[in-house]
């Protein structure tokens, strides 16, 4: 229970950020904050547990967000029921897909997952009549949220975002420790150790990265529709580009991948900084990537949570 | 009765280069069968085959009766045929117990259930105490150890140790006979490839010696110890030199 | 027939450059075993140098090259002394993020330097072709693939006949015992980092008259890099080459006869096809 | 008189497995030195850090004068001693005679280069016949002739062989022995690591047998024939 306890009051503390902050700028980076960390937390069950360092999760996050747009622009259905057609979409693709790469290991994995993306980016900037191509889908008139009759929200302001955003990045929080306490946590991690050695120990290989394929593409595509919603438009190179997937991969790079806690502090880390930056950085906002990737990779390649495990440990023996 | 375990004329070839050629052997149950030979004779190649990383290239392979050529892996561990590695292979950022826990979930759901199975098994080996230390910090011997728990765990019906006590101290290998002995006691069946000759005939019912790739002898510890081809092959050809 | 000979000719010739590149990739995946995913943006900086010695000092875009690769092969040089040498030991995944690090750091960088506009480098030649028969070729991608041919046989040479070059072919097949020979492998380490990218930096020398030049071009390249080397078979000097020069066609033989929009589809399907059924690559497996 | 080489209480681990504890032995100039042992006694553990492919934990290593522990691989070649790897290690994408020349890689023995590589084809006449052949498609009794040769190329003052032996046919392994000797004969120090003990010690002068990373017995090839210790440090009986 001790783990939790901190976990819930940081959710309940945000939680009641609303009530004390208005400015739809503050409530904007907050929002930005949590779909950083639902897509750091996503990547993370395969990239993370399984070590199988995909560089082409834009594929999920991409189809999650057409998939609710083109669903809300032809047949009018609600985002919210859309992306579950969406995330359904994304899982199947993951899953045929994972079937074939996960064959392959080390770099090798890497560049496939790489070309997969593209090629769905490439259809999906080729299949005009459904994705009206480089021209992006801009969001039809949303409806507004009803429950029972009455209206909780008509999508007016930022709070509705700010706690859906917040959902989201506490569900993929949840997914993530429920995967790492369970049999398929314990078989990801040993494959990402030791594949030949998790082998020898009955653990299927193949079996175990599809299942953690699904849920990470499934929370993926979420983190998409939600992200389509929020914008209200989406192109194939914002959604399906490759810099959507490094942005994922280093966000957990730098906050420790592997752990709960490390994709929450590095999209604290990168949102807050690129947000500092902006003005002077302007379009060219991902050089804070860039620059803190390889400080990273040279200085703490546990990421922060490892660098101050290590510390901490190094404390207590001492 | 049928052997635990048959080798049936296994033969494994890398392009051009023969790992191993027409070997065969066999295992009844409850028996440690010592696997040696010198460098490059093909004793891990053989375990390789055995343990599904590798299909033999020619010949079968049988565990209680059950062609297993071509499983993989996992499959082959599920049947209760478990392995270690010559070069230890932690599962380094996890904890003693979870690597542990690794080897136990093979045939249980449960995560606390394998945690128990787990706990049981470390116990066994004396690492108990070492429980929560990442599995990458441990020192050389309690890493072999810790091999030899989390296979237990799968609960085997049959074990293959790779070189358990290389690199090991006098003590330490001590150690680790005692636990061969131990695991021989409860009736399980074992198949031991080793350098350390004096541990071989210790612990050892019979052993089949290879030597590039082939089956060079088999027979009691004693038989083997004093065959001349064996010492042939360890020695090298005496050809010429007084000996 | 006519179509065919010409699609396959321009496809010929822009695959020139694909080899270029994906020879670069190679050599430094063979010296040091890592996959540089900043190879694209190396050739981004050699266009922009290439425009801007174009602009500021007249030099024309062929011949800038004498100078664009003694620059790239010391920001090569120096990226492999100060950062790459620190990872020889860590895991891969961890080289290739540093590389991507070092990819967005210079894509970004010039984003800051040049904005994000694009640029067109325009010469006297630039829409001139040259007739053969009843196939015309454009002048500047001649010119290109000419260079190429030169650039990659000097190359090759070095690497077959001198002793330098016999050091690096000894360490990438054999990093130990090129040290027992008495090689230096870490100053190889730094020649070859050095030399593929020089070779970046003169396809992005050649191709800064034919595309557009923006700060994420490199992206494009990098990938058409990987498609190239893993088609040829990672280490391979001629597989590389040959992979290069099979792209290129392939993607200019499906423009003309599938859909001018499906050509990068189309690559990288034939991509995914080779890396899963063939991952040694098409010359099997060969090393420098 | 000192030796060529001196190495006085070597330790070496790989991480935490210790693998050689004090190892001590000298090497004289002119002389055939053999360091025999069973698997995993740590024979070319010991070779690879004489030729520093390997970082010591402790202890000294002194060739001519020259302390070894603050050279790299390459520096140490440079000195004229030159380690052929177990194995066999050639280059396999490269030819024969690209081999060999990468043996007088070091800018001291590119000058003879073309009398070495007459000599080295004198030795193993097999070579001469595979000369444009590359070296990975060698049988692997020419690719150890191939790495012997090569190692010759830069007239090494000590050679360091490892496992000359190793998987080669009886009839090829006392053709090796003989050439070793031969080798010895024109001046060359050789410091032999061999599992074939008999063949080894036959044209020792003299021999260390390494028992888990420890030199357990020393003397002369002869006597170490004799003792009937060395069988039991190979066979445990």
């Amino acid at each position: 229970m001790r783990t939790f306890l901190p976990w819930a009051v940081a959710a309940v503390a945000l939680a009641l950020v609303p009530l004390w902050v208005q400015s739809p700028y503050a409530l904007h980076i907050f929002i930005l904050l949590f779909l950083a960390i639902a897509l750091g937390e996503s990547w993370n069950i395969i990239g993370g547990f399984a070590g199988q360092y995909s560089v082409g999760h834009s594929a999920w996050y991409g189809l999650g967000a057409y998939g609710a747009f083109i669903l809300l622009q032809r047949k009018a259905i609600a985002p919210w029921f859309g992306v579950w057609v969406a995330i359904a979409a994304a899982v199947i693709i993951a899953v045929a897909v994972g079937w074939i790469t996960f064959r392959l290991r080390g770099p090798y994995f890497v560049l496939a997952s790489i070309a997969v993306a593209e090629i769905i980016r490439l259809a999906a900037l080729n299949w005009k009549e459904l994705t009206n191509g480089a021209e992006g889908i801009l969001a039809a008139d949303v409806p507004p949220l009803r429950l029972g009759g009455t209206v909780i929200t008509d999508w007016n302001s930022k709070i509705p975002y700010f706690y859906m955003g917040l959902g989201m990045a506490l569900f993929c929080i949840a997914v993530n420790f429920l995967v790492k306490r369970s049999k398929l946590g314990y078989y990801l991690q040993a494959i990402r150790e030791d594949q030949d050695a998790a082998h020898s120990l009955g653990i299927p290989l193949t079996l175990s990265k599809n299942t953690g394929l699904a849920i990470s593409a499934a929370c993926t595509a979420l983190a998409g529709g939600f992200a389509a919603l929020y914008i209200g438009f989406i192109e194939p190179q914002g959604v399906f580009g490759i810099e959507v997937s490094i942005q994922m991969v280093l966000t957990c790079i730098i906050g420790g991948i592997g752990t709960v806690a490390g994709p929450v502090i590095g999209a604290v880390v990168v949102v807050l900084l690129s947000e500092a930056l902006r003005a002077s950085l302007s379009s060219a906002h991902l050089l804070v990537y860039g620059v803190l990737v390889i400080i990273v990779i040279l200085t703490m390649p546990d990421g922060f949570v490892g660098f101050i495990a290590h510390r901490l440990r190094r404390k207590a023996a001492a | 009765m049928t052997a635990l375990l048959e080798v049936r004329n296994v033969s494994r070839f890398f392009g051009g280069v023969t790992a191993n050629l027409d070997v065969s052997f066999s295992v009844d149950q409850g028996v440690v069968l010592g696997l040696i030979g010198p460098n490059g004779a093909g004793k891990t190649t053989l375990f390789n085959c055995i343990t599904g990383f590798y299909p033999p290239s020619r010949g079968e392979i049988f565990f209680e009766g059950q062609r297993i050529n071509g499983f993989p892996p996992d499959k082959v561990c599920r049947l209760g045929m478990a392995r270690t590695w010559q070069k230890v292979r932690p599962l380094a950022k996890l904890t003693v117990l979870d690597n542990t826990v690794v080897g136990a979930l093979c045939h249980t759901n449960s995560v606390p259930e394998a945690r128990q199975i787990a706990l049981e098994q470390l116990r066994v080996v004396g690492l108990e105490k070492r429980a929560n230390v990442l599995a990458g910090g441990l020192p050389i011997g309690e890493r072999k150890k810790l091999e030899l728990a989390r296979v237990m765990a799968t609960k085997p019906r049959m074990i293959l140790l790779d070189e358990v006590m290389g690199g090991l101290n006098a003590r330490e290998s001590e150690e680790i006979i005692g636990l061969i002995l131990d695991v021989k006691k409860r009736g399980l069946t074992q198949v031991v490839i080793e350098h350390d000759m004096k541990a071989i005939v210790r612990t050892c019912d019979r052993i089949v010696v290879l030597n590039s790739g082939e089956k060079l002898a088999e027979g009691s510890p004693q038989q083997i110890v004093n065959d001349p081809r064996v010492m042939a092959a360890y020695l090298g050809d005496s050809g010429g030199a007084k000996a | 027939m006519a179509v065919f000979l010409q699609s396959a000719l321009s496809g010929i010739l822009i695959g020139g450059v694909y080899a270029l590149t994906g020879i670069g990739l190679t050599l430094i995946f063979g010296v040091m075993r890592v996959i540089n995913f900043a190879q694209g943006d190396l050739v981004m900086v050699g266009m922009y140098c290439t425009f801007w010695l174009f602009v500021l000092l007249g030099i024309d875009p062929f011949l800038s090259v004498v100078l664009t690769m003694p620059a790239l092969f010391l920001l090569g040089a120096l990226l492999q002394r100060t950062l790459i040498n620190r990872v020889l030991d860590a895991l891969p995944q961890n080289q290739i993020l540093l590389t991507i690090g070092i990819g967005l750091v210079l894509s970004n960088t010039a984003m800051l330097v040049f904005t994000s506009d694009y640029r067109i480098l325009s010469t006297s030649y630039s829409s001139s072709s040259v007739a053969l028969g009843v196939i015309r070729l454009s002048t500047p991608l001649l010119f290109c693939f000419l260079i190429t041919g030169v650039i990659t046989a000097a190359l090759y040479w070095f690497l077959v006949k001198t002793d330098t070059g016999h050091a690096i072919r000894a360490t990438a097949q054999d990093r130990d015992a090129a040290q027992l020979m008495g090689v230096n492998v870490r100053f190889m380490g730094v020649l070859a980092f050095g030399l593929g990218s020089a070779l970046a930096g003169a396809a992005g020398a050649l191709v800064a008259p034919i595309y557009y030049i923006y700060p994420q071009v490199g992206g494009a390249f990098t990938l058409k890099a990987f498609v190239v080397v893993v088609l040829g078979g990672m280490g391979s000097i001629i597989g590389a080459a040959l992979g290069g020069i099979l792209i290129g066609m392939s993607e200019s033989l499906a423009a003309v006869y599938i859909a001018a929009d499906m050509k990068d589809l189309c690559v990288y399907v034939i991509f995914l096809l080779v890396l899963l059924l063939k991952p040694s690559g098409l010359l099997g497996k060969s090393r420098m | 008189m000192t030796p060529l080489l001196e190495v006085r209480d070597l330790d070496f681990a790989y991480g935490d497995v210790q693998v050689l504890r004090g190892v001590s032995l000298s090497v004289n100039a002119g002389e055939i030195v053999t360091l025999v042992g069973s698997n995993g006694a740590g024979k070319s553990t010991t070779l690879r850090n004489i030729s520093r492919l390997l970082r010591p934990r402790a202890g000294t290593m002194v060739f001519d004068g020259h302390d070894l522990t603050r050279l790299a691989p390459h520096q140490v070649v440079a000195l004229g001693v030159v380690h052929v790897p177990e194995a066999r290690r050639v280059f396999p994408e490269m030819t024969v005679l690209e081999n060999l020349r990468m043996g007088s890689y070091i800018a001291s023995a590119r000058a003879e280069r073309a009398k070495n590589i007459e000599r080295g084809l004198m030795l193993f006449p097999r070579l001469k016949e595979r000369i444009g052949q590359l070296a990975g498609t060698l049988s692997g009794g020419e690719q150890q002739m191939l790495a012997i040769a090569r190692g010759l190329m830069a007239r090494p003052r000590l050679l360091l062989l490892d496992e000359p032996s190793l998987g080669l046919s009886p009839l090829l392994v006392r053709t090796i022995f003989d050439t070793i000797a031969q080798i010895n004969a024109q001046g060359t120090s050789v410091l032999l690591v061999e599992q074939n003990v008999y063949q080894s010690l036959r044209i020792a002068a003299r021999g260390y047998v390494l028992e888990t990373g420890r030199i357990a017995l020393s003397g002369t090839g002869e006597s170490l024939l004799a003792n009937s210790e060395v069988k039991a440090a190979f066979l445990g009986a």
